[in-house]
């Protein structure tokens, strides 16, 4: 290790938001952390999301829930190798079936090969088919049939082949 | 009633919308790109839908997308806002083909507008004086010529779809009237798509005074006072109030009449406002007509006390107008600033970013319209509006002080803004007389340049 | 006109006293003791001086500061906002000798009505109908027990200085009566410095109703309707509308007229507000008057349109009022509710602390009153509270659901407050038909807890 | 494990919602850290003061800066072994001699006794003599003559004897 890559490094804490790097050569040890570190600027402290939250409503106040929120969660998975999502484009009604009654496209488990299709969304009255980008392997199904979707939400959990 | 509307915009316009529907009861859903994520206005509804990513053609223009999160949502009802879907008689239509009622205008009325060339003949057959001109688009140079002799010059092209000022050339003598019109065309093409432009008389000082009206869809109509939108900027306006400074009250009946004789005529519904040109002899002349609720409508709502966009959602919904002409009162006077991210000392370029810290002004008549936070991006791919701050008092020199007090106690940390601008123009002693017109700012700026 | 104005108070009322000079072209000198070094207050003035340490006694009560700094600063008068200086004859007068007028009545009508037992045989005396019970301080155990008899139980005995619900006992029966006025009379020693107590008889299900009033130094006085202060917890008041549910045209005139003689017998000038008690057959009884701007007279500005520290300011600098009685029209409906650092779940205990994060609600008919930012100390030397929410509309249905929306918007993260108790008031049933009283906040408290 | 490695894993905690990474390689020992490290929660940075600071004034608000709030800088000096200040206990006009024309009470470099008297603060019409209330050298007088000072403001930088 000379100068040049320790500058190398310095530069990288400059602009990423990595705080601090410890290092020892021989015996390999390394520390590497991010985020506000000991000595911090001055800070307000919020809520984890950072931006304000909708009040709890009172009783009486009939409210329904965000509809379509929750599957921000499912974007937290850690992806493995060739592992990844294949999310809605657009803005819908999922169907895993041809027609009610009949099988899904794909279950879990199942080789799509590129091309084939995956579900239906309908918009507009149009049905439109969803079809797979790449040759994978379908890990999980993450929606139900006839639910509601919006735009990039996940839909397949799958690994490229 | 309704019982569940579909706010098909974002930031303050989107909150106005939502905050309106939940004094009525009514459910909301919102929608939102993936660049508005952390936006108030989806906090505030009581759903949200992703409706695509950060380009607004490809999210909030999206109408497959709008129209099937309708669908799947279950609204009655879509409040297009401003902007964005609010004056595209298509995507009117599609609302009434998927049986949503669109909370606006009818297709034909709004696409009769939105030609202002058209609308303007329209006008003028009604007997709404315009500004004289050529009768629709320009068809040759020979025309052209010949028409700017009958009028007499100064005269100003026009481009026949959209505004903003693309489009716009002002010609004093006869020699440049070839190139202005062909610098126009090629401006208008790029920016609408549609070459077409026109003429009219150009008048130098005028003021921008537009009228506020209501129609219910059993005929009756209301004019809520004029506001006056003179301090513009390249076509934006900067600052609005109502009333109008110098106005008298029997101006403002003729212009109410107008404007409601001008959408009587359209068979207009909902709400609109009617734009005239005010000249230095108190002679107007229509402009155009705007088919949806605007930017500066606080202000009125300020000094009539009525909520226009619950009256919006209330028409739509098929009810009659709660109230007749003569109940209408004016009291006091309204200004709104329009605090912008763009910075003033380099040319207004919009400056988006994070703003680090916020502080909005409180106290008596003080009113903000806002989707801003501590924390809050204001993003590069919409408007660089940070509030609309407004306020209300007595007489308008007692709106101009408070106006003073809250500029100076309002605290946006992190991106610069127009906060600093609008005390300059509050400042200004013309401004303070009421003179004011379509040159103000433009004068203002040369000002504080060569100071 | 003054030139520049103390304003000899901290927190909200600070900052309101600061906006009205403001907008009057007044400069202003803030004080701050050494707690309140980062608030709001002296941030907006002109000038803020440092009187004395945490400890109101020492800083914002501390007379000689408070003078030496109107002294050094040059200040031609004194606001004194509510609480601290406010009622206090002694500071009026040495403002008096020091040439600074002080913003409020004459020192000796300030005194007069600061005795509540005096108070209230002057305004019999004058025709104000009063509630039965003791013409001063209880003398002997058997004059009381004979007045008792006299009027009939329940009866109440209260301190003659000071108020807040300390000293006060209500007594059902004979044998009570005893004890009542000896733990009343202690509760009198140990918060005002004085023993006397007085009796009266104890209105069940009784309203809070004031009426504000504005006197000029010329003899001029107007009242500006009513106020609803029913809704109270410990006789500290929680909500305030204007008008009031339920009271005719009839009444509030008569309300009206009585306050005018009253204020008119002592001299009075400037703003001050008779407190009423109103029983279920709508007969109203004097209570006594508050010789100062209230927490409360929001509500009032937002019905009349009148700015009352504004007029306050005025009237001390010898104007006359620009307004006659029948100049003066409410509109519309008003609520105030005050946000309070008290955790409603732990007994409403005060709850100081940092403000991590603050974003007030905005938009049509809203006003935010309070020193309070993202990152602002709540501290435990001053009262708790956080903001005053103000919300009016055409009705009071329209009202209370633009305050609902409001207090839903309202964030305030880091302290509990009692945004959520508010949210329990609005959408309760009796509260909404307006069926309000002294009682109803502890019977809503118990009704919350025994759910 | 070379400089590329590092700068790998480096990017890995820039590129991910992972904070913290240590690791020792012979005897491997790995500690890996998601969320915000150290005690600090989620934060939004703010204005070194966090608090709203007064805007500019605009040309024609005549305005007059905050007169006492100077001597905020005078409290930031490091003190030294013995050294203090001698503050104002009460607001008021500060004069360093009992009449105009006459000698100060004290001056910088002087010993002073406990008792002795140091200047004059004047409220309410009132001459408040202000005493030394310990054996002290004075370093240097912070008022100048006639000049207004508010509660708690440094007067007299001195050392205890």
């Amino acid at each position: 290790m000379d100068i040049k890559d320790i500058k190398e490094l310095m530069m990288m804490l400059v602009e990423t938001d990595i705080t601090e790097l410890n290092l020892e050569s021989n015996g390999t040890k390394i520390v590497i952390k991010k985020g506000f570190s000991g000595a911090v600027q001055p800070v307000v402290t919020v809520t984890p999301t950072a931006v304000p939250v909708a009040a709890p409503k009172a009783e009486g106040a009939e409210i329904k829930p965000p509809a379509l929120e929750k599957h921000a969660e499912e974007t937290e998975r850690v992806l493995g190798p060739n592992q990844m999502y294949i999310q809605a484009e657009i803005v819908g009604t999922f169907y895993r079936a041809p027609a009610p009654g009949e099988d899904p496209f794909v279950t879990a488990g199942q080789t799509v090969e590129p091309g084939q299709t995956l579900c239906i969304i309908e918009a507009m009255k149009v049905m439109n088919e969803i079809e797979c980008p790449v040759r994978a392997k379908i890990l999980e199904v993450l929606v139900a049939d006839a639910q509601p979707v919006e735009y990039g939400q996940p839909l397949f959990f799958v690994e490229k082949l | 009633m309704f019982r569940k509307i579909l706010v098909a915009n974002r930031g303050e316009i989107a909150l106005r919308v939502i905050r309106a529907c939940k004094e009525l009861g009514i459910s909301t859903v919102a929608i939102y790109s993936e660049a508005d994520r952390d936006s108030l206005h989806l906090r505030y509804a009581d759903e949200a839908v992703c409706v695509g990513p950060a380009s607004p053609s490809k999210s909030y223009l999206n109408i497959i997308n709008l129209i099937s999160t309708a669908t799947i949502t279950g609204v009655d009802a879509i409040h297009p806002g401003y902007g964005f879907l609010a004056e595209n008689p298509r995507f009117v239509e599609i609302c009434e083909t998927h049986n949503i009622k669109f909370i606006g205008p009818a297709a034909q009325v709004m696409e009769m507008m939105g030609d202002k060339a058209r609308a303007k003949k329209l006008m003028k057959e009604h007997g709404l004086p315009v500004i004289p001109g050529s009768d629709g688009p320009l068809t040759s140079l020979e025309e052209a010529t010949r028409l700017a002799r009958e009028i007499g010059y100064p005269v100003i092209i026009k481009a026949a779809a959209g505004g903003g000022g693309r489009g716009m050339r002002v010609v004093y003598e006869e020699e440049k009237l070839k190139q202005a019109i062909q610098t126009a065309q090629a401006e208008a093409e790029t920016s609408f798509g549609q070459p077409e432009v026109y003429m009219e008389k150009y008048i130098e000082n005028p003021r921008h005074i537009e009228i506020q009206v209501l129609f219910d869809e059993h005929g009756n109509g209301v004019y809520l006072g004029e506001r006056d939108c003179s301090l513009q900027r390249r076509h934006q306006k900067i600052l609005e109030e109502s009333p109008a400074p110098g106005i008298t009250p029997e101006l403002r009946r003729a212009l109410g009449e107008a404007a409601l004789k001008g959408a009587r005529a359209v068979g207009y519904t909902n709400a609109g406002t009617i734009e005239f040109l005010l000249d230095e002899n108190n002679q107007f002349y229509f402009m155009e007509m705007n088919t949806r609720i605007q930017v500066e409508h606080p202000v009125t709502e300020m000094v009539t006390g009525i909520d226009l966009v619950k009256q919006q959602i209330l028409i739509a919904a098929g009810e009659k107008l709660p109230f007749r002409q003569e109940e209408i009162k004016l009291s006091g006077h309204a200004i709104e600033c329009r605090i912008n991210a763009e910075d003033p000392e380099k040319n207004f370029i919009p400056h988006p970013g994070k703003i680090e810290f916020y502080h909005a002004p409180g106290g008596p008549g003080i009113r903000v319209d806002s989707a801003a936070y501590s924390g809050a991006e204001i993003s590069p791919y919409y408007d660089s509006m940070i509030a609309k701050l407004i306020a209300w008092g007595e007489t308008r020199d007692v709106a101009i002080a408070r106006m003073i007090r809250a500029l100076e106690e309002f605290e946006i940390i992190g991106i610069p803004s127009t906060i600093l601008f609008h005390l300059e123009i509050l400042y200004d002693s013309a401004f303070r007389k009421g003179k004011v017109s379509t040159n103000f700012i433009n004068n203002l700026i040369n000002e504080l340049h060569s100071e």
